[in-house]
């Protein structure tokens, strides 16, 4: 991606997430979001050197990563707001949002969880490469947070990606927190020798700046594309808002006003909007906001589910189950 | 007197342990800040030796808890996600709960396992809205749901001086219930003991955690109708069977109203129970979540996929009928 | 005819089913040499790329299965212990169950578990002898518990080509029962569908897994006393109501037998489902396990908590005679 | 542990395992053991740097670590012959024998469950310790196989040790195999890199000589004690007999002869007689035969347990559930 590439998937995760905040303030969002704003650089730069074809399986905190692998913001939205017009038909919200048309395995509500599964993703995709592909293996890409390191199925899956060298890139977001605990509190060693030690090698970035992020990205798919094996990415970060909006109400004082001032003032979509001409800049500005527009409207205005389809898709073969009471 | 919400009555409850018993230590993530509550202040007042901050290593500080339980703690873990539970399966129902026995008795495992805000938490989705319950009384971990504030603080008391593993169940349709106590009377509630919630002689509605407040607003709208038992078992397993047999044997006829899945859950247990015992006079409902469910996300499908007041009112209706 | 192992029935499915389909895969430990049986001489057949052999990450190679069955394999995977299943339990029941609805149905997850073995092994003691299938049909993941055969071969094969996960129980009861079959007539069984093993007027045995042997042999054995039908699921979830109807229909007494624990088993959800349906001539009993079981290493105590032939014969007695 | 006494605990085992599969075979003992027979070095050598108030946790193979740590030999085997005079009284067996009075938290079933189990009980013992007491901290011992290094739970226990610095002691036996997995197979990276990642300092050391493995584990016991925090020990060793008894039915050629004869050469048992005068070796040697003739007699002759009572310690409380029938 090129650099107003990039600072336009900045500026939409962010924008988006300012939108999504006010609606769960409106209360068109139930449940509240885990708001991904300071750490937009990431999503973008990894994101950006991905093929459509790729996989990715996110977090909790998963927004940005299913906009940059490239899910349409206004579905997105829409299923933020619960509607039949989202993603996932309004059955997963903010924290299952996925789009297999994309690659895009899920976000998910459990932390460490996606390892495993973008493994093995990868390696069925390896497994069915038909002998005449030359375009170089499927990567898959997991994100996942400092506090998913310590996280017994994450490491395994590290051990299982070592072993068979399979081509999955483990992006680490290092935002310094695991909700209220600090990175140093909760991590023994450091993040990177938990990947060396099963075999991947490992770098840390400076997760703010998006053309970073990418280079590093670049290197670690050509890499795994090339049967080098997998790679971790440690993309250090800091998450501007809220752990989840819940925070917003709650005033539970683990990081100083000192630190919060240091840690914003490295923004991403100031440091990428710098490369910007400032005429293209508004032009895309004025595009994410007219898209966002679209998919709050969009989003407000679609139907609701029928609660009589409330067990649609409980199984995959459509089997019906019993309900509730006695027919 | 004044009013003690449940989520203060768990605090409160804590705190108190903590204040009897220096081998009470608590394990969990984000305890020490208290955001989910349930360990508010208690960090000032102990310490982070007693309120210890957990890494993301479920499984590790579940182990970590037996261990210290069989060198002579009283730990009290606190899960933030219901589903947590099922990540640390293993570490509850084959390890703390089996060493007892394969060891002839020579140990003991007093660990209790918190989950406040079980069941849907409104929005949070398919793996935040769980209500395992029946998991824990199968295996046969003793398990509580208490539905009121000072049933709260009494279950939390005897699950911490338990000598087994207690799963504590503090459903999110509870949290915010207050009640008129006076702070004196709170104490321990014995595990295993239900308790008539209001008493009745047509029918008796077994009700479990946050459903009795609904058993207990049905049984009045239908007041007129009928006379309606409503039986709050209070601990999960070791069930108060001896208590629901008293009320059956009054009322004769049976409805269950349980936040669980259908299928194998305590809700099918109640029925199969009580009709191995009685000769009931008319065929038993219940009113559950669905076999397998999944809680969608959208506000309309995880309501329905959920046991409503309605539900319940149509099943009484129904059983005073046939 | 010739005769066939209900192990090697399990082999030759897998075999045929890996023959019929380039996508389906085997994860699992020691399973190149085959040491539990289901596996041997298919590492030679398929290389290991088909046949995986798996490092003691169980929770892992549980979640690499779903990525993989989401990118289109369909993994089988080989669970040494019945316990593993705890130990995967977050990565069965809250990941590989719920990604079909919580992504609206965008995609699947063909993953079999196949656990050969399950429940007592005698003399494994407290943690290789749990037979925990009803808790795979309280969460709602599909479940299937073969006594034959010719069931084992059917519903492996149903198993793997079904496009949902799918827990089957090989119970170490069943594993060496030999029949004569006809292999041209092996065939998939269908998921949730029961079968009469043995037709009978007065009572229906309802039999779960290698019990189902048991149950023909009391019904041999009171043949003078009574015709007794006995009824094998075959899968425990989902369960075949409109079969087992139909059978209580024409018998109106109900026994079970089934080898989980009592509280919450599959043992008092049939009893449940089937009194709220249908109004028996006699009170139904169950024969489980004891609630909470945790299986005694010796043998005498190992065998104390199973459920026995005697204990059978006796609840067989007592219905038809109440 | 002099060198005499080193040898002692290592013949004891050794000829505790022949005794045990004969019964194996004859059917006194139901269900099978895991022979430690050719890693006795580790056992003896770890237990042999311990105070007898210290812990331990052990595995599936852990009788060795169970004796070397004090157990009765002769209520040991009446516990694998199902007998209410062994140590759990008949209701643990191979897998379960413990004896808490000696800080023998139990042998387990489930590989890498010991560890985080370790962990906490050496944090407790901690946290106890009164302000008076200048014996230093209990430390804990985890014993485990290489096939454990690949478990989360174990990766999980590094970490929470790692962190709070807790007397506990990881040894890993590496034996070569997780049953039929070679360790090359199943372990990216290596196995004290794995505990490097986490802060805790790794040794590798020959598993097959006592003394080796007593001098490493004392200076990790001392680490411990003096708060020093916990380490892991990689013990290289070579099990000389089957993965299970099953297998002395099964063929499953997973290691060849010219391996097999290889790693016996290397026989503890040897090693460390070598270093004790031979009146010394052989009266040990006939003190323990006629040990273990009175553990064989006992353990045969001993009642077995009333299957009325087979729910006894079922809740530690002693709390009465239903039966599996209706009364
Ligand atoms: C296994 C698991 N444990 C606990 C939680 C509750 N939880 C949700 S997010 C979170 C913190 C995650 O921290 P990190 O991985 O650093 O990601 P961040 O929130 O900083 O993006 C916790 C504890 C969970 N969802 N899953
Ligand atoms: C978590 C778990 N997975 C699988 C098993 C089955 N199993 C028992 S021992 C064993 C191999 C263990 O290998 P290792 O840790 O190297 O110990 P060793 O047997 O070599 O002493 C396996 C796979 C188990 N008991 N627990
Ligand atoms: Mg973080
Ligand atoms: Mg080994």
């Amino acid at each position: 991606m090129d650099s107003a590439e990039l600072y336009r998937t900045v500026r939409l995760i962010r924008r988006f997430e300012e939108r999504a905040i006010e609606l769960v303030r409106s209360g068109e969002i139930v449940g509240g979001i885990h708001p991904y704003i300071g750490q937009e650089a990431i999503a973008a730069g990894v994101c950006g050197a991905l093929r459509r074809d790729d996989i990715i399986t996110s977090t909790h905190r998963g927004h940005g990563h299913v906009l940059a692998k490239g899910a349409d913001p206004v579905r997105m939205m829409a299923e933020l707001a619960g509607r039949v017009t989202g993603l996932n038909k309004g059955r997963g919200g903010s924290m299952h949002a996925a789009d297999f048309s994309l690659g895009i395995f899920g976000a998910n509500g459990i932390v460490g969880a996606g390892g495993a599964i973008a493994a093995g993703a990868a390696w069925a995709r390896r497994a069915q490469r038909t002998a005449d592909a030359e375009t170089g293996d499927v990567v898959a890409v997991n994100f996942f947070g400092d506090g998913a390191v310590s996280q017994g199925v994450l490491l395994e899956a590290f051990n299982l990606a070592g072993l068979w060298k399979i081509p999955v890139i483990f992006v680490c977001e290092n935002n310094g927190y695991a909700t209220t605990m600090p990175v140093e509190a909760g991590v023994a060693g450091s993040i990177t020798g938990r990947a060396e030690a099963f075999g991947i090698p490992a770098t840390t970035v400076d997760g703010q700046d998006p053309e970073c992020v990418q280079a590093v990205s670049e290197a670690a798919v050509i890499r795994a594309r090339s049967g080098g094996g997998p790679s971790l990415i440690e993309c250090m970060t800091y998450r501007f808002d809220a752990h989840h909006t819940f925070e917003h109400k709650a005033r539970l004082n683990y990081r100083s006003e000192d630190e919060l001032a240091a840690g914003r003032s490295r923004d991403p979509l100031d440091i990428q909007g710098a490369r910007v001409p400032s005429d293209a800049r508004s032009r895309i500005d004025a595009e994410i906001e007219e898209l966002l527009a679209e998919a709050v409207r969009f989003a407000v205005t679609s139907p609701k589910p029928d609660p009589a389809d409330a067990l649609d898709h409980l199984y995959a073969t459509g089997l019906r189950v019993r309900t509730g009471v006695n027919n | 007197m004044p009013k003690l919400s449940y989520l203060k009555a768990l605090n409160r409850a804590l705190g108190d342990e903590m204040a009897r018993d220096d081998s009470v230590v608590v394990l969990g993530e984000d305890i020490g800040v208290g955001v989910a509550g349930v360990t508010t202040g208690l960090l000032a007042k102990y310490g982070d030796q007693r309120i210890v901050d957990m890494p993301l290593s479920e499984q590790a500080f579940t182990s970590f808890a037996t261990g210290a339980a069989m060198a002579g703690l009283r730990p009290v873990i606190e899960f933030q996600i219901p589903s947590l539970l099922f990540l640390t399966f293993e570490q509850i129902a084959n390890q703390a709960h089996k060493f007892s026995l394969m060891t002839g008795g020579q140990t003991k495992v007093p660990v209790t396992y918190v989950v406040p805000g079980s069941g849907s938490r409104t929005g949070w989705a398919g793996q935040h809205s769980d209500h395992p319950y029946s998991l824990f009384a199968h295996v046969g971990v003793k398990t509580v749901l208490p539905a009121t504030p000072a049933d709260a603080y009494g279950l939390l008391a005897s699950a911490i001086r338990d000598d087994d593993p207690v799963v504590f169940f503090a459903p999110s349709g509870a949290l915010t219930v207050r009640d008129d106590l006076d702070f004196a009377s709170l104490a321990p509630v014995p595990i295993g003991v239900g308790r008539v919630a209001r008493e009745g002689t047509d029918l008796t509605v077994v009700a479990l955690g946050h459903l009795v407040h609904t058993a207990l607003a049905v049984a009045e709208e239908l007041a007129g109708e009928a006379s309606i038992e409503v039986f709050d078992p209070r601990t999960v397993y070791p069930f108060d069977w001896a208590g629901l047999s008293a009320s059956v044997a009054k009322t004769g006829r049976l409805v269950v109203i349980d936040d669980s899945n259908r299928s194998c859950g305590i809700g099918g247990e109640i029925i199969a129970t009580v009709v191995e015992d009685h000769r009931l006079l008319a065929p038993p409902k219940r009113v559950t979540r669905p076999d397998g469910a999944v809680l969608p996300f959208a506000l309309e499908l995880d309501r329905a996929v959920q046991p409503t007041h309605e539900q319940l009112v149509a099943a009484v209706q129904a059983v005073l009928k046939s």
